[in-house]
């Protein structure tokens, strides 16, 4: 059980830091999603599955897909019509 | 640079900060917390609401208020980002129809989640999930086909009609319970067999109510913030 | 380790990360995404102080009395987080498609600069070009 | 004990309307103007008769859902948290936009704003005021980028992002708390918190609900979003932000300060909070060269003072920061609305008193209220906290001279503006300025501070009352606790 939960958390932070460290946004929103998915997980380890549903739907499902269609919106999803790379 | 500098003086700080943090969570004893009110819940909520899922008792009895506060913030979000994007021109950056799979793969969809968001709204009280669960998913339904063909339009005025009216629903069941002079938002209807659909009193209604809510608030900032405004 | 330790530096670790994003990037979305990781770190953290270990999660099975339970009133503070967390990103967002539109960029000190700019050259009286208008 | 579940009228009524007003909108154009203007009045209606309920039978409380203290959510209403419910609804009518804008959005945003805000002061759970000021500070990010100009949506997202770390902050307080004490309930708190907050774990939670609560009440560290917002936003925003959000925010600092953290720790970091924010406000008011930005950075200093009164244990120092608070409530938003006709740098004020001699004769009166000149209520506010100050320990003293120091500046830059008003040549801007339809509500609340001023002696006996009770934590605890249904 221990061992399950901390080797989740180490993904959950590795994930972490490849959303600060990776340089492309929709590589990063990918990132977070799969700390969303990860954070997911742990809540049902913990016993919280009504939490880990909703982390679910709404932390990896939804917030991935509206960051990824913001991203497109401005310009910076990869091979979008107005491309334009960070700064 | 002085950009390194800046951004070595920013890690320095963070890692006082958690050491700080780490040093003061080790003061509190961990799987020992006293939870008092949490005990005393799930003691009493079985009697008291007549829902199996604890947390469902708590969101929509102990805490409904939080509740309605939270579909507030999501509904005043909405607002706000309708009223930001008001003015905005389409997004530049519009994909044509997104192909054959995704298009069909869209409309499979569609009943699919529709049945299991309205599945999961439905059995909030009995299982995990709910309301905010499940209208998560209404709204994935009512989303993806949106973002498979953004030249169907998101229709806007039934998602705003059904956001007002479910909200103003929650708060007026609510206030029923004052015509009989009793707090607000207190359970009416009996209790039910624990177990069954229809048991938990107005909990189900609420979950209904905010099932609606958040579902379609969601879809309107989903396709709001997407860009898909041709609805009318 | 014990799960206590783990969890904690779990929920502080994804919070210092999503404060470095906040602090030292500089690009307005990477903040977005470090507030998210923020917020995370605090759910997580809210979750772990209701835990007890070998307790049953808080849902009552048919027909059995409430044993020992994990606490209940955290995980549900924490799904009200969860959903005032997308409001507040969903909002994040629509302004940054307006900030964008208005400056062309979304870098913060370039946005800073712009913005002193602006407020400059908008005369007495005068509330700022109104920003309708593709730039 | 008094319950009365009247008491959510002032939350249910603006929201449910905030939730219609878009379909109303819909159905007719300007529609949704009149709607929302007429559901500020129910509900100010609703307000003033639990108002007077309160007054007369005494504080009042119902818990929600009918579930009792410890494990629901609990609302109580005592002279305090009244009087402030009222003045955000009076302020939202005030500020109401006067514009012919079919659009809903504002109209919806202020409504919930005004709902948000009454649930903020009533509320007695900690984690539900929470919740309430996410509702206010999401409404407020809207609100400030309502103008439309690329520059308020820019302030606006850096707001948010400041205002959302501000708030991860306080949940991890609120986390912080529930841990130690097992209860959210500010009441349990208060009977538990003597035993189980003291030391380190307290004094952090503390520390982080202040940073996290700071943010709306732009106290020291966590203010730099307000020169920007209040220069971008529309000036009925920023006068409701400044002149009346930012004082809930601090009535729900000072209910944590009296009733969940009465230690010495928590007093000394509100003290030294608001000393550091009357210094950098002051100072950087005269350097700046802008009305507006004047008046953004002098409300961060008056607001540091207000915090200065808080931190000052006993009923005196409660009834001192309330006095202030209700003083800047009412004089700040008429110095924007004076700063926003006079938009650019403050030379440009020259000659003004000639063309527009009653709005240089209200800017003469404010300044004198403001910086303490008897016999004007300001003067009256800044007694009550240098009494307050000067009968508690040392460290007070100096803060005392700090708040003296600071009225000194303030009157350096104060009747440096006057000075351009009265003095100095014609710059040929000042006559198509005089127009005082869009002054309205400023020279209103220049005749509510000359009336104030003919009634310190009632006002005054009955913001001690307010203290007293606010003060008064047994009484509020056993009518938290026992109360209910």
């Amino acid at each position: 059980m221990t061992l399950l939960i901390t080797l989740i958390t180490g993904v959950m932070l590795l994930a972490a830091i490849a959303v600060v460290v990776l340089r492309g946004l929709l590589a990063a929103v990918a990132a977070l999603a799969a700390v969303s998915l990860a954070l997911s997980v742990l809540f049902v380890l913990l016993r919280a599955p009504d939490v880990a549903l909703a982390e679910a739907a709404v932390g990896a499902g939804l917030s991935g897909v509206l960051l990824a269609l913001t991203l497109r919106r401005v310009g910076l999803w990869p091979g979008g019509p107005a491309r334009e790379d960070e700064q | 640079m002085k950009g390194y500098g800046h951004t070595a003086a920013t890690l320095l700080f963070l890692t006082g900060l958690g050491i700080l943090l780490i040093a003061i969570l080790q003061a509190l004893p961990f799987g020992l917390a006293p939870m008092q009110v949490g005990q005393a819940i799930v003691a009493a909520a079985p009697g008291d609401t007549g829902a199996d899922n604890i947390v469902t008792a708590i969101l929509l009895g102990y805490r409904g208020l939080d509740t309605l506060g939270e579909v507030t913030i999501l509904f005043v979000a909405a607002a706000a980002a309708g009223m930001v994007l008001g003015g905005a021109s389409r997004g530049g950056a519009q994909a044509e129809n997104a192909g054959f799979i995704l298009h069909s793969a869209a409309y499979l969809l569609f009943p699919f989640l529709l049945v299991l968001g309205a599945y999961i709204v439905l059995h909030g009280h009995l299982t995990p999930g709910g309301g905010f669960q499940g209208g998560a998913i209404l709204a994935a339904a009512f989303f993806v086909p949106v973002l498979a063909s953004p030249a169907s339009p998101f229709n806007h005025r039934t998602a705003m009609l059904v956001e007002g009216f479910a909200g103003a629903a929650f708060i007026m069941i609510g206030l029923v319970s004052l015509v009989g002079s009793d707090a607000f938002l207190t359970p009416f209807f009996g209790k039910g067999e624990a177990g069954a659909l229809f048991s938990a009193g107005s909990l189900p209604l609420l979950y209904l109510a905010i099932g609606l809510k958040v579902g379609s608030e969601l879809a309107g900032l989903m396709a709001r913030v997407s860009g898909a405004e041709a609805g009318a | 380790m014990s799960t206590g330790a783990v969890l904690y530096a779990g929920a502080i670790g994804l919070f210092l990360i999503g404060c470095y994003a906040m602090v030292a990037e500089r690009h307005l979305i990477r903040n977005i995404l470090g507030l998210v990781l923020v917020e995370s770190g605090v759910n997580l953290l809210l979750v772990a102080v209701g835990f007890r270990e070998n307790a049953a999660a808080p849902i009552l099975k048919a027909g059995q009395s409430a044993g020992m339970m994990v606490d209940p009133l955290p995980q549900a503070l924490v799904l009200t987080a969860i959903v005032i967390g997308f409001g507040v990103l969903a909002l994040a967002l629509a302004l940054v498609v307006r900030v964008h539109q208005a400056y062309g960029t979304l870098d913060t000190r370039e946005v800073a600069r712009l913005m002193r700019v602006e407020r400059e050259a908008s005369g007495p009286g005068a509330a700022g070009p109104r920003a309708g208008a593709k730039s | 004990m008094n319950t009365v579940p009247q008491i959510i009228f002032p939350v249910a009524i603006p929201l449910i309307a905030a939730f219609l007003l878009p379909i109303a909108g819909r159905c007719h154009a300007g529609f949704g103007r009149i709607f929302g203007r007429a559901a500020v009045l129910v509900t100010f209606l609703a307000s003033a008769l639990l108002a007077w309920q309160v007054a007369g039978a005494g504080p009042a409380s119902s818990a929600m859902g009918g579930f009792k203290a410890p494990l629901g959510i609990v609302f109580y209403a005592d002279n305090l948290a009244m009087a402030f419910v009222l003045l955000l609804n009076i302020g939202v009518w005030l500020f109401w936009p006067s514009g012919d804008e079919d659009r809903s959005g504002p109209y919806t945003l202020l409504l919930t704003l005004l709902g948000g805000g009454a649930g903020l002061v009533l509320s007695g759970d900690l984690f539900n005021i929470f919740v309430f000021y996410e509702i206010v500070a999401v409404a407020s990010y809207g609100l400030a980028a309502s103008g439309g100009s690329a520059a308020g949506f820019g302030a606006s997202l850096r707001y948010l992002l400041l205002s959302a770390l501000g708030s991860s902050l306080a949940l991890m307080g609120i986390a912080l708390v529930y841990a130690a004490a097992g209860t959210l309930n500010l009441a349990d708190l208060a009977l538990l918190a003597p035993d189980v907050l003291r030391g380190p774990p307290g004094a952090a939670a503390f520390l982080l609900l202040l940073i996290g609560f700071g943010v709306k009440a732009e106290l020291f560290p966590v203010n730099s979003w307000v020169p920007e917002i209040y220069a971008s936003a529309p000036v009925r925003v920023t006068s409701l932000l400044a002149g009346i959000v930012s004082k809930l925010a601090l009535i729900v600092i000072l209910r944590f300060l009296v009733l969940v953290f009465p230690m010495p720790s928590a007093y000394g970091l509100l003290l030294t909070l608001g000393i550091l924010g009357v210094l950098a406000g002051e100072l950087a008011a005269y350097r700046a060269r802008d009305l507006n930005s004047t008046f953004a950075w002098s409300s961060i200093a008056q607001l540091g003072v207000i915090a200065i009164a808080f931190s000052i244990p006993g009923p005196a120092g409660i009834a001192a920061g309330i006095a202030l608070a209700l003083h800047h409530a009412v004089v700040k938003p008429a110095f924007f609305f004076i700063a926003d006709k006079w938009r650019g740098d403050v030379k440009l004020l020259s000659g003004g008193a000639r063309t527009s001699p009653l709005v240089a004769a209200l800017f003469v009166l404010l300044s004198l209220s403001i910086i303490g000149i008897p016999p004007l209520p300001g003067f009256w506010a800044k007694y009550l906290l240098l009494d307050a100050a000067f009968s508690s320990s040392p460290a007070y003293w100096l803060a005392a001279a700090v708040v003296l120091a600071g009225a000194v500046v303030e009157g350096a830059y104060l009747f440096r503006a006057a000075g351009f008003f009265y003095g100095g040549p014609q710059k040929g801007r000042g006559a198509a300025l005089f127009m005082p339809g869009e002054l309205v509500p400023a020279f209103v609340l220049g005749a509510v501070l000359l009336v104030a001023m003919f009634a310190i002696a009632p006002l005054g006996a009955y913001i001690t009352s307010m203290a007293v009770q606010a003060a008064d934590v047994p009484a509020i605890a056993a009518q938290i606790l026992l109360g209910g249904n």
